[in-house]
C-alpha cells in the first residue's frame, strides 16, 4: 500500500535529510535542486516502487510570485511569475498511485533537472514541456522542440503568448 | 473447305496468305504475326488489370470497377486515357534519357516473350528450336530496365527498390531454370511445341518431379515479376512504389504493362512446361457453348438485346462446332487464366516477405530443391512406372522435409498467452 | 577472412514521411540506413499540431468535448469518457447508473473499433493488399452504425458527458448492440483464420521489435503494447473506474513483446471486450436516467459550471493505452490548465529502440504495432 | 505443418469471393457453409446509405408558420458556446431609439451566419439553446466550389420550417413541441404581443 502523502513526506525527509518538501493538499512540492534525488528515491525504494511516470507537464502562473526561495542566489527578489512542473507517479509493480510531485520554478528562467535518466518515459514529455513552456531540463539527452518547428520563436502554451494571426 | 474451330486462326491466316502472290507471303506472314502480338499484348494487359481489380474487390466484399461501361468493362480504357493526359514528371537531377528509356526497355522483352508462347495447336508465332533458352534470355533483360529506372529516378526509394529487384530477379532465375532442366531432360527438346506435344499422354504436373517443378517454376516466376508475396521491389507500405516511385503518366503505364505482361507470360509458361499446354481432355465443344450461352443470357447488367444476341451466337457456335472437342487455344487460355486467378488470389490474401527472408528462400530452399528435383526426374526416367514414380516421390518428400528442418524457419511455434485477472 | 565490417558502405539517410503510405498520417521518421539495416531513426512529429491544450484553456469544460473526438479519431467515445472522468473528479458530479452502463458499453465498443482497425492496418503494413483491412473496416462500420444511432455521428460522437451520456440510446438500440456482440466472435475467428497462423506473418512479426519488460515500464508504455511485453497493468483493473469492477474479464499478456505479441494481444483483448459487453448489455436496466441531474444541467448551460479551485487527473484505459486528462481549475468556467496525456505520443518514445538493427520493412510494421494516431500524437 | 496457415487464409478469401456471386452462394449453401457478408459496398451516388434519425450534420434555424416567425430571439448563447466559434449573430434587431423590435412577440436576430467550413456539427448549439430555435439537419451534400461566400450560411439559407424538422426527426421534434407547448401554456396569461413591426426583415424569397 502506498503511504499517505503525509507519511510519504515524513519518510522522504527521513531518507533524504535536508531535502526541501512542502505538502499542499495531496500535492508534494519539491525544491528544484532536490527533484532528481527525490525521484530516484521514489523509484528505487522498495516501499514506494513508483516505476511509472504517467504524466509530466507544466502549469504557468504569470501573476503568482515565487516565495523567497531558499536558493535565492538567483538575480535578486524580482521573480515575477512562476512555472510549476507536475509529475504524476504510479507503480506498475505494486499497482498504486498516484503521487503528485510539483516543482516551482521562476518563470523568467525555469531550469530543472531532467528525470529522463530515471524514467525513459519522460523523454518526449520533457521535450514537449520545453517546446510549449520553455522549461529547460538539465541532463536531457536530446532537448529539442518536438511539436513546433525548429525555428519557432516563443512558447505557445505560456499564458502571455499571443498568436500571430489573432485578428485574421 | 470445312472450318475447324480448333484451327480457325491458322486457317484464316492461310486463307489470307493464299490470296497473295508467292513473293509477298513470308513478309506478310511475319507482319501479321507481329501485328497480332502487338495488338494482343496491350489488350491482354488492359484486361488483366480489370480482372485483377474485379477479383480482388470480390475477395474484399467490394464491387470493383462498375462505373465505366457495364461491369466496368471500359475501365481499362478510361485508365489508359487518364495515363495519357497526365503530366509527365521527371525529377530534378534525374537522367532524362535513361528515365525515358527504362520503361520502354522493360516492355520490349515482355512483348518479345509472346513470340514463343504456343497458344494452340499450330498457333505459335515462332517455333524456335531453342525456344526455352530464348525465354530465359529475354526475360532476364527486365532486371536491367528496372535498375535503370530506379537509378535514373534519383530517388532513394527508387534506388532501394531497384537494388532489391536486381537481387531478387537474379536469385530467382536460378531455381526457375533448374526446375525446367528436368523438363528438358525428360522431353529432350528445347522447343516449346515439342514440350507441349510430349505431354499428350500425361501432363508433367501429375508426376512427382513435375509437381515440385511446377511449384518451383511458378513461385520463382511470381518472384521474378515482383508479385505478392514477393513484391519487395515495389513494396508499397515500405518504399512507396519502389523503382517506379518517380514515374507518372504514360511511362508509369509502361511499367505496369511490363509487369502485367510478364505475369501473364509466367502463367502461360507454367502451363506450357507443366500443365500440358494446349492439350486437354476431349470434352465436346457444345458443353462449353451451352455454359457460355447461359452465362451471357443471365448477365443481369446487360441490356436484353445484347444478352439475347450473345446467347444466340454462343448457341449457334455450339450447333456449328458442337461435335468437335473444345479447341486447343481455349484450353490454353483457360489454364493460363486459372493461374492468373491464383496470382490474384495470392495478392488478395498474402502479406509479403522481408528481403532477407526472400533471398533465403531462393538460395536455401528453392535452389537445393531444384537440384534434387533433377535427380528425381532422372529416377523417374530410369526406372519403369511404379518404381520410378515411387522412388522420385520418396526422394522429394524426404529431401523436402530435410530442407525444411535444415532451414529451420525460425519462430514458427505457436505462442501461449497468459490471462491475468 | 572478411568480417562483416570489412565491407563498409556509405550510410543512406531516408526520410520516411511525412508523405508516405504507411506512416499513419503525417508522421516522419528520419532513418539512417546501412544497406537495408536501420542504424539510427529519429521520429519527427508536429505536422498536425493545433495546440488543442490551449484551445481547451479558452473554452468551457463542455466545449472541449467535440475537440477530444478529434484527438484519437478512432476512439471518440473513450476520449469523451476520459475528459468526463476528470471533470467529474474536479467538480464532484455524480454519475447515474444507466449512464455508467452506457459509458462502459460505448468504451468497449470503441475498443473493438480501434483494435479491429489497427490489426487490419498492421497486416496491411505487412503487405497483405488491403484484404484484412477491409474485413476489419467492414465490421467496424457495423459498430459505427450503432454509434450513429446513439449519438448522431459515426466517428465524432461527442456523446459522453460528465454525469452520464448526453441522450439516452434510442429504443431498440440495446437489442441491436446485443446482436452485434453475439456475432463478433465469429468475425474474430474468420479474421484469425485469415492471417494469424500464416507462416509469412510469423516470419515477419515474431522476434521483430522486441520490447523488454523493464524498458516498457521505464518508458511509460501503456496499453496493449505494455501488456504484450508481459506487464500486467490495466487501468480498468487497477483504478476500477466506472463500473469495471462489476464485470468479469481477464487481461491477456504476451510473453515476448514482439510485433506478433502486440498483434495477438489485441485480438485477445477484443475477445475479452466482447465478454464485458455481454455482461453490461445483460445487466443494464432503465431504473435511472441516462444522466444525473447535475450533469444534465451542465449539458444545458456549460457556463454555469465553475468547479472549485483545485486540480484533477483523470485517466482511463483507452484502446491505445493510458489516456489522462489533467485539469487545473481556478474557479472560472474555463479550465486554467488543460493537459492531455496522450498514449500514442508517449508510446512512440521507444520507437528508435525497437527499430535499431532491423530492416526497413520491419520499421513499418513496428510502427504499425505501436498503434499511433497523429491527431493524438500532435494534438 | 508449414503451409497450412497460408492455405487457411486463402480459404477465407476464396469463400468471401464465392459469397459475392449468386452461384457461389448457392455452392456454399449446398456445402453447408455458414453465410458471411457478401457485397457490402453502398454504390454511393446511386444508392444512399440509410441514416439513423439522430444523424446530425450542420444546424438550421426553425421557424413556425412564416419565415419571420423564427424561434431564435438572438440571445447569442449558441454564439458564445460554439466550440469552433463559427456562429455570428447580429442583433437583436432594434429600432432607431434603440428599443428592441419584436416579431410575433419575440426579439429576432438581424443577421445569423454560420460558417459551414468551420462548423464541426457537434450539436452543442442545440444542447444549449433555451428556445429550441436551432436544430441539427441531416443534409450532408453541401459542397461548394468556393471556400468563402457559398460556405457562409446566412439567415435565409438557414431558416427551415418546423414541419421539416418534424419530418426528418419525428421523435426529437415531438419532444421539442411538447416542451414548447408546456412553455406556451405557462406564458399564456401574459398579454398578447403586438403584431410584427414594419422593420421586420423580408421573408426569404
Amino acid at each position: 500500500m502506498l503511504p499517505s502523502p503525509d507519511e510519504l513526506k515524513r519518510a522522504l525527509e527521513q531518507l533524504l535529510p535536508g531535502v526541501s518538501l512542502t505538502l499542499e493538499g495531496t500535492v508534494l512540492f519539491v525544491g528544484p535542486k532536490d527533484l532528481a534525488a527525490v525521484c530516484r528515491c521514489l523509484k528505487e525504494q522498495e516501499r514506494f516502487g513508483l516505476d511509472y511516470l504517467a504524466n509530466l507537464t507544466a502549469v504557468d502562473y504569470p501573476t503568482e510570485h515565487l516565495p523567497a526561495a531558499p536558493e535565492a542566489s538567483t538575480s535578486g527578489a524580482a521573480q515575477a511569475g512562476r512555472m510549476d512542473v507536475v509529475y504524476h507517479l504510479y507503480s506498475m509493480a505494486q499497482k498504486h498511485g498516484p503521487v503528485i510531485l510539483k516543482v516551482k520554478l521562476p518563470r523568467a528562467n525555469p531550469v530543472v533537472a531532467s528525470v529522463t535518466p530515471i524514467w525513459r518515459g519522460a523523454e518526449f514529455q520533457e521535450r514537449e514541456v520545453y517546446d510549449l513552456y520553455g522549461v529547460t531540463f538539465e541532463g536531457h539527452p536530446d532537448l529539442r522542440r518536438i511539436l513546433m518547428w525548429d525555428g519557432f520563436q516563443g512558447h505557445p502554451m505560456r499564458k502571455d503568448y499571443v498568436p500571430e494571426d489573432q485578428d485574421a | 473447305m470445312s472450318i475447324s474451330l480448333d484451327q480457325l486462326f491458322v486457317q484464316l491466316h492461310g486463307a489470307l496468305l493464299g490470296a497473295l502472290p508467292a513473293w509477298a507471303r513470308p513478309w506478310v506472314s511475319i507482319l501479321v504475326r507481329i501485328g497480332v502480338i502487338a495488338a494482343l499484348a496491350p489488350l491482354i494487359m488492359m484486361y488483366l488489370t480489370w480482372i485483377e481489380r474485379k477479383l480482388i474487390a470480390r475477395m474484399q466484399n467490394r464491387f470493383g470497377p462498375t462505373r465505366v461501361g457495364r461491369y466496368g468493362l471500359l475501365q481499362p480504357l478510361a485508365d489508359g486515357l487518364k495515363m495519357l493526359i497526365k503530366e509527365d514528371i521527371v525529377p530534378t537531377g534525374a537522367d532524362r534519357l535513361l528515365h525515358l528509356a527504362a520503361p520502354i526497355l522493360a516492355v520490349v522483352p515482355a512483348v518479345l516473350l509472346f513470340a514463343v508462347l504456343p497458344f494452340g495447336r499450330n498457333l505459335i508465332a515462332a517455333d524456335l528450336n531453342v525456344g526455352l533458352l530464348y525465354v530465359f534470355a529475354v526475360s532476364s533483360v527486365s532486371s536491367y530496365a528496372i535498375f535503370m529506372g530506379g537509378w535514373a529516378s534519383r530517388s532513394k526509394f527508387s534506388i532501394i527498390g531497384a537494388m532489391r529487384s536486381v537481387a531478387q530477379i537474379i536469385s530467382y532465375e536460378v531455381p526457375g531454370v533448374l526446375s525446367v532442366v528436368a523438363v528438358i531432360m525428360v522431353t529432350g527438346t528445347l522447343s516449346m511445341v515439342g514440350i507441349v506435344e510430349s505431354q499428350a499422354e500425361r501432363w508433367f504436373v501429375f508426376t512427382p518431379w513435375g509437381l515440385v517443378g511446377c511449384l518451383l517454376f511458378f513461385l520463382s516466376g511470381v518472384a521474378e515479376v515482383n508479385r505478392t508475396p514477393f513484391d519487395m521491389p515495389e513494396a508499397e507500405s515500405e518504399l512507396v512504389a519502389g523503382f517506379h516511385t518517380e514515374y507518372s503518366g504514360m511511362k508509369f503505364a509502361l511499367w505496369y504493362m511490363a509487369e502485367f505482361l510478364e505475369s501473364f507470360a509466367v502463367c502461360a509458361l507454367t502451363v506450357t512446361f507443366f500443365l500440358g499446354g494446349w492439350q486437354g481432355p476431349p470434352v465436346p465443344f457444345w458443353a462449353l457453348a451451352a455454359l457460355l450461352a447461359a452465362l451471357v443470357g443471365t448477365a443481369r447488367l446487360l441490356m436484353w438485346p445484347v444478352r439475347l444476341l450473345g446467347a444466340a451466337a454462343m448457341a449457334g457456335a455450339g450447333v456449328l462446332w458442337g461435335a468437335e472437342p473444345i479447341p486447343s487455344w481455349i484450353w490454353f487460355l483457360a489454364k493460363t487464366y486459372a493461374l492468373v486467378f491464383v496470382l490474384v488470389w495470392f495478392r488478395g490474401t498474402l502479406p509479403r516477405l522481408r528481403i532477407d527472408q526472400l533471398m533465403g528462400l531462393a538460395w536455401k530452399f528453392f535452389l537445393p530443391l531444384g537440384l534434387i528435383n533433377i535427380l528425381a526426374a532422372g529416377l523417374w526416367v530410369l526406372w519403369p512406372f511404379p518404381i520410378g514414380t515411387a522412388a522420385s516421390a520418396l526422394l522429394l518428400l524426404v529431401s523436402g522435409w530435410g530442407l525444411v528442418r535444415a532451414n529451420n524457419p525460425a519462430p514458427l511455434q505457436s505462442r501461449t498467452y497468459v490471462f491475468a485477472e | 577472412m572478411i568480417t562483416p565490417h570489412a565491407i563498409s558502405a556509405e550510410l543512406l539517410e531516408v526520410s520516411l514521411g511525412p508523405q508516405h503510405p504507411s506512416t499513419h498520417g503525417v508522421f516522419r521518421m528520419n532513418a539512417t540506413l546501412d544497406g537495408e539495416t536501420i542504424v539510427k531513426l529519429k521520429p519527427v512529429m508536429g505536422y498536425l499540431h493545433r495546440n488543442h491544450e490551449q484551445i481547451g484553456e479558452h473554452a468551457t469544460y463542455i466545449a472541449s468535448f467535440p475537440f477530444t473526438d478529434r484527438l484519437d479519431y478512432f476512439c471518440a467515445m473513450s476520449n469523451n469518457l476520459g475528459l468526463a472522468l476528470a471533470i467529474e473528479k474536479l467538480g464532484g458530479i455524480p454519475v447515474s447508473e444507466r449512464g455508467e452502463y452506457l459509458r462502459v458499453i460505448m468504451a468497449e465498443l470503441t475498443r473493438l473499433v480501434n483494435h479491429t482497425a489497427v490489426t487490419g492496418f498492421l497486416l496491411n503494413d505487412m503487405g497483405a493488399f488491403g484484404t484484412p483491412l477491409l474485413y476489419a473496416f467492414r465490421e467496424r462500420e457495423k459498430i459505427l452504425d450503432l454509434f450513429e444511432e446513439a449519438s448522431g455521428s459515426r466517428m465524432m460522437c461527442n456523446y459522453i458527458r460528465p454525469g452520464g451520456v448526453r441522450q439516452d440510446v434510442p429504443p431498440g438500440w440495446l437489442d441491436r448492440a446485443r446482436e452485434l456482440v453475439r456475432g463478433y466472435p465469429a468475425f474474430l475467428d474468420e479474421f484469425e483464420r485469415l492471417l494469424t497462423e500464416n507462416e509469412i506473418i510469423r516470419q515477419r512479426a515474431q522476434q521483430v521489435g522486441v520490447l523488454p519488460k523493464e524498458l516498457a515500464v521505464s518508458a511509460s508504455i501503456t496499453g496493449p503494447m505494455l501488456r504484450a511485453s508481459g506487464v500486467n497493468y490495466d487501468i480498468r483493473k487497477v483504478d476500477g473506474y466506472s463500473l469495471y469492477p462489476r464485470f468479469k474479464f481477464k487481461v491477456p499478456l504476451g510473453t515476448v513483446g514482439d510485433v506478433y505479441d502486440r498483434y495477438y494481444v489485441r485480438i485477445l483483448e477484443m475477445r475479452e471486450s466482447v465478454k464485458i459487453l455481454e455482461q453490461a448489455l445483460k445487466e443494464i436496466n432503465d431504473a435511472s436516467p441516462s444522466i444525473s441531474p447535475k450533469g444534465l444541467a451542465l449539458v444545458k448551460a456549460p457556463r454555469t459550471f465553475r468547479p472549485p479551485k483545485g486540480e484533477a487527473y483523470g485517466r482511463i484505459e483507452a484502446p491505445k493505452g493510458e489516456l489522462g486528462f489533467y485539469l487545473v481549475s481556478d474557479g472560472t468556467p474555463q479550465p486554467y490548465r488543460y493537459h492531455i496525456r496522450a498514449p500514442s505520443f508517449i508510446n512512440l518514445t521507444v520507437l528508435e529502440d525497437l527499430c535499431l538493427n532491423h530492416k526497413v520493412a520491419d520499421v513499418i510494421i513496428i510502427l504499425g504495432s505501436v498503434d499511433i494516431v497523429m491527431g493524438e500524437v500532435d494534438r | 505443418m508449414i503451409g497450412v496457415g497460408v492455405l487457411k487464409g486463402m480459404g477465407v478469401t476464396l469463400k468471401t469471393f464465392l459469397e459475392t456471386y449468386p452461384w457461389g452462394r448457392g455452392l456454399l449453401r449446398t456445402l453447408r457453409m455458414p453465410p458471411t457478408n457478401g457485397l457490402v459496398t453502398v454504390q454511393y451516388p446511386d444508392v444512399k446509405q440509410q441514416h439513423s434519425e439522430r444523424f446530425r450534420y450542420f444546424p438550421f434555424l426553425v421557424y413556425d408558420r412564416t419565415p419571420d416567425d423564427l424561434r431564435c430571439v438572438a440571445c447569442k448563447i449558441c454564439e458564445q458556446e460554439c466550440p469552433p466559434q463559427c456562429i455570428h449573430i447580429v442583433g437583436p434587431a432594434k429600432d432607431a431609439q434603440g428599443r428592441p423590435l419584436k416579431a410575433h412577440g419575440r426579439t429576432y436576430p438581424v443577421a445569423f451566419d454560420i460558417d459551414m467550413s468551420i462548423c464541426m456539427s457537434c450539436r452543442i448549439c442545440v444542447d444549449v439553446c433555451p428556445f429550441d430555435a436551432i436544430e441539427m439537419d441531416n443534409q450532408y451534400e453541401l459542397s461548394a466550389s468556393d471556400r468563402w461566400d457559398p460556405m457562409v450560411y446566412d439567415k435565409e439559407k438557414l431558416l427551415k420550417p418546423a414541419e421539416y424538422f418534424q419530418q426528418i426527426k419525428p421523435t426529437e421534434a415531438a419532444e421539442v413541441d411538447a416542451r414548447l407547448a408546456a412553455k406556451a401554456k405557462k406564458a399564456a396569461p401574459a398579454a398578447p404581443q403586438p403584431p410584427a413591426p414594419p422593420a421586420a426583415p423580408p421573408p426569404a424569397a
